[in-house]
């Protein structure tokens, strides 16, 4: 299953994004039990294209909380597609399609 | 009176670790083996146990074995302490929660 | 010295009711509920109590609501979902013991009087797994979380309707205990529940605002931003005993099953509403 | 808002070149190292957009708490009405101050709503790039440490 949920539903021609990432977003200062660093590992790029176009993108910084919240808007309708999609510093990525309600 | 005096009793005693001062003269091997029992013995008799006497016996059994006698047994001196305002918390307390309730 | 002072004073205020006669726990609830709707008229309607410290700090309700527009938890609930809904080895599910949505919320915690006990919700999902021959889970958090949170979003608008019941004293016991172990002062920092979360619910330590104990159990299990994943309410409790520096009990023990009894009755009437987001 | 500290941010800049640079639009927020790992708020900028002259300026909103519940889950949210082409989240007091950049292609809202974390009682500043200008909100969030650790 996708680490990424999205609800996006649209009034009077705008559609609210709302969207949480499952991930660490381990900031590379933490030291777990044995007191070593846990390295650092976070999303670094988000894009949410919607019927194929690019309507939002972001970059974080580790400062973003652990399972981070996005949230956004644009204009779009009832039915079309939005895809979200992110990078992490890894290169490991990730993404998830919805319907706009 | 006689609560609001245990009452303030208790608190005075959990201010000041020097209050209860038995076991002069014993070794700290000995003293840390008391705190030990006590703990014990209050933790069985009664629900009450602070994590901090633990902590503390813990830290008098390091300076023992790293061959700090005083420290060792300066410690273990607050662990009988903590054990002794245990048993009193519990005492005062199995009457006094009841002041608390509302009417 | 302050805390001496203090302490003497509750001391006198106790001596001048303590002749009032026993109060039975309804008594009890209705005293506790009037202190703090008395306490903090402002939470209007009485139901938001369900939202804790929130019910009574405006600025920090702003980040809360900002925080329930996606809450963290909801990845929870989904995780707990597949685990009520797997299969187990011997063919049965969750299911078979809760319902088809497990929305039995409000049918916990209870006096069980077979076993002269309560019962709690997350002691019978673990034996619900045990009956069925399946591994149990850990109390505090992870995947018991899950469960709890799932099964409790399914029963969000229920109504906690603890009952003791008259014909076994062993009820009233158990009750009784909880109500003790409240009121009753404990660790080094000297702290009963009921110092912090009833006569100083409101005031600050360090720059923390107590909530009120009126609605705490309301919205369990509870995403904690403290805690970064979620955690049941015993792992609460656990939480508080460290704070004061008194021992925890077990999870799912004896003395947090009666406490959990004994704070569901004082909140009585109130909505469950968890899973919730907590800092 | 705070303009004592938007202006201290354009301060420490101002032997930058006033005069923007007109760079080429790009077609989507990316993460640079040179950006998010920069030390300074104006450092960040100048990475991030290739200019770092501020205004403060009453069109950009920001929402963030006077005092965080919790400095690791701070709801920060930045608007504007202008024709934004990019937001950026600056935390002045973290290690790295830039937090988030946005791109708001044609047809997108100037809204941007996330959580961050926060080691410290500091400004956040919020930052809309509108025709080819940097506009700028600020204000402080408090950040406390508990009593109840739990």
């Amino acid at each position: 299953m996708s680490s990424i949920r999205i609800k996006a539903k649209e009034r009077k021609g705008e559609v609210d994004v709302k969207c949480l990432m499952k991930h660490d977003m381990e900031t590379g200062l933490r030291k777990d039990k044995s007191g070593k660093k846990i390295p650092e590992h976070w999303i670094q790029d988000v894009t949410a294209e919607s019927n194929g176009k690019v309507v939002f993108s972001c970059a974080f910084n580790t400062s973003i909380s652990k399972d981070p919240y996005l949230a956004f808007a644009f204009s779009g309708k009832k039915g079309d597609t939005l895809k979200i999609s992110w990078k992490d510093n890894t290169g490991a990525t990730d993404s998830a399609e919805t319907q706009i309600k | 009176m006689k609560h609001g005096l245990k009452s303030l009793a208790l608190v005075a005693l959990l201010g000041s670790s020097a209050a209860f001062a038995g076991g002069h003269g014993k070794s700290a091997a000995a003293l840390i083996e008391e705190a030990t029992a006590g703990y014990k013995q209050v933790s069985k008799e009664t629900s009450y146990q602070w994590t901090v006497t633990v902590k503390t016996i813990k830290e008098a059994q390091k300076a023992l074995d790293g061959g700090n006698e005083a420290e060792a047994k300066k410690l273990a001196q607050q662990a009988l302490d903590l054990v002794e305002a245990t048993r009193q918390q519990a005492q005062v307390e199995s009457q006094n929660w009841k002041m608390r309730v509302p009417k | 010295m302050k805390k001496i002072i203090r302490n003497v004073a509750f001391g006198l205020v106790g001596l001048s009711v303590s002749a009032a006669s026993v109060a039975g726990p309804e008594e009890d609830r209705q005293a506790f509920r009037k202190f703090y709707e008395n306490r903090f008229p402002q939470v209007q309607p009485i139901g938001d109590f369900q939202n804790g410290v929130y019910s009574i700090l405006p600025q920090a309700r702003e980040q809360w609501e900002a925080i329930e527009e996606f809450p963290p938890y909801e990845l929870a609930i989904e995780e707990g979902e597949k685990i009520f809904n797997k299969t187990f080895a011997n063919g049965k599910s969750l299911k078979d013991c809760f319902g088809e949505d497990g929305a039995v919320r409000e049918q916990y915690p209870h006096w069980n009087k077979e076993r002269g006990m309560v019962m709690t919700m997350e002691l019978a999902i673990n034996e619900c797994l045990e009956a069925n021959g399946e591994k149990p889970l850990k109390y505090k958090k992870g995947a018991m979380a899950a469960v709890s949170a799932y099964m409790s979003y399914n029963s969000r608008g229920q109504s906690i309707n603890v009952e003791i019941p008259s014909d076994d004293p062993r009820a009233l016991a158990a009750y009784e205990d909880g109500k003790e172990h409240f009121y009753t002062k404990r660790g080094q920092l000297n702290f009963a529940c009921a110092d912090c979360h009833m006569h100083t619910s409101g005031m600050n330590y360090r720059s923390e605002t107590v909530s009120p104990a009126f609605g705490h159990a309301t919205n369990w299990p509870v995403y904690r931003a403290k805690w970064q994943e979620m955690g049941t309410l015993h792992r609460r409790f656990a939480g508080c005993h460290n704070n004061i520096r008194a021992n925890p009990f077990k999870a799912q023990g004896e003395e947090y099953r009666n406490l959990e009894y004994f704070i569901s009755y004082m909140s009585n009437g109130l909505e469950f509403n968890g899973p919730a987001a907590r800092k | 808002m705070d303009r004592r500290s938007v202006l201290k941010v354009a301060g420490v800049v101002s032997a930058a070149a006033t005069a923007l640079v007109a760079m080429p639009r790009l077609a989507m927020a990316a993460y640079t190292e040179k950006a998010f790992k920069a030390k300074g708020g104006a450092d960040a900028l100048q990475n991030a957009y290739g200019a770092n002259a501020t205004t403060p300026s009453d069109q950009v909103k920001l929402k963030a708490p006077d005092i965080a519940e919790n400095g690791a889950v701070v709801p920060v949210e930045v608007e504007t009405d202008m024709q934004a082409e990019s937001i950026a989240i600056l935390i002045d007091g973290n290690p790295s101050p830039l937090a988030l950049t946005a791109d708001i292609p044609a047809g997108t809202k100037g809204l941007v709503k996330t959580r961050c974390r926060m080691g410290k009682t500091t400004n956040v500043t919020a930052v809309v790039k509108s025709g080819g200008k940097l506009y700028t909100a600020s204000k402080e969030v408090k950040v406390t440490i508990g009593g109840c650790g739990g």
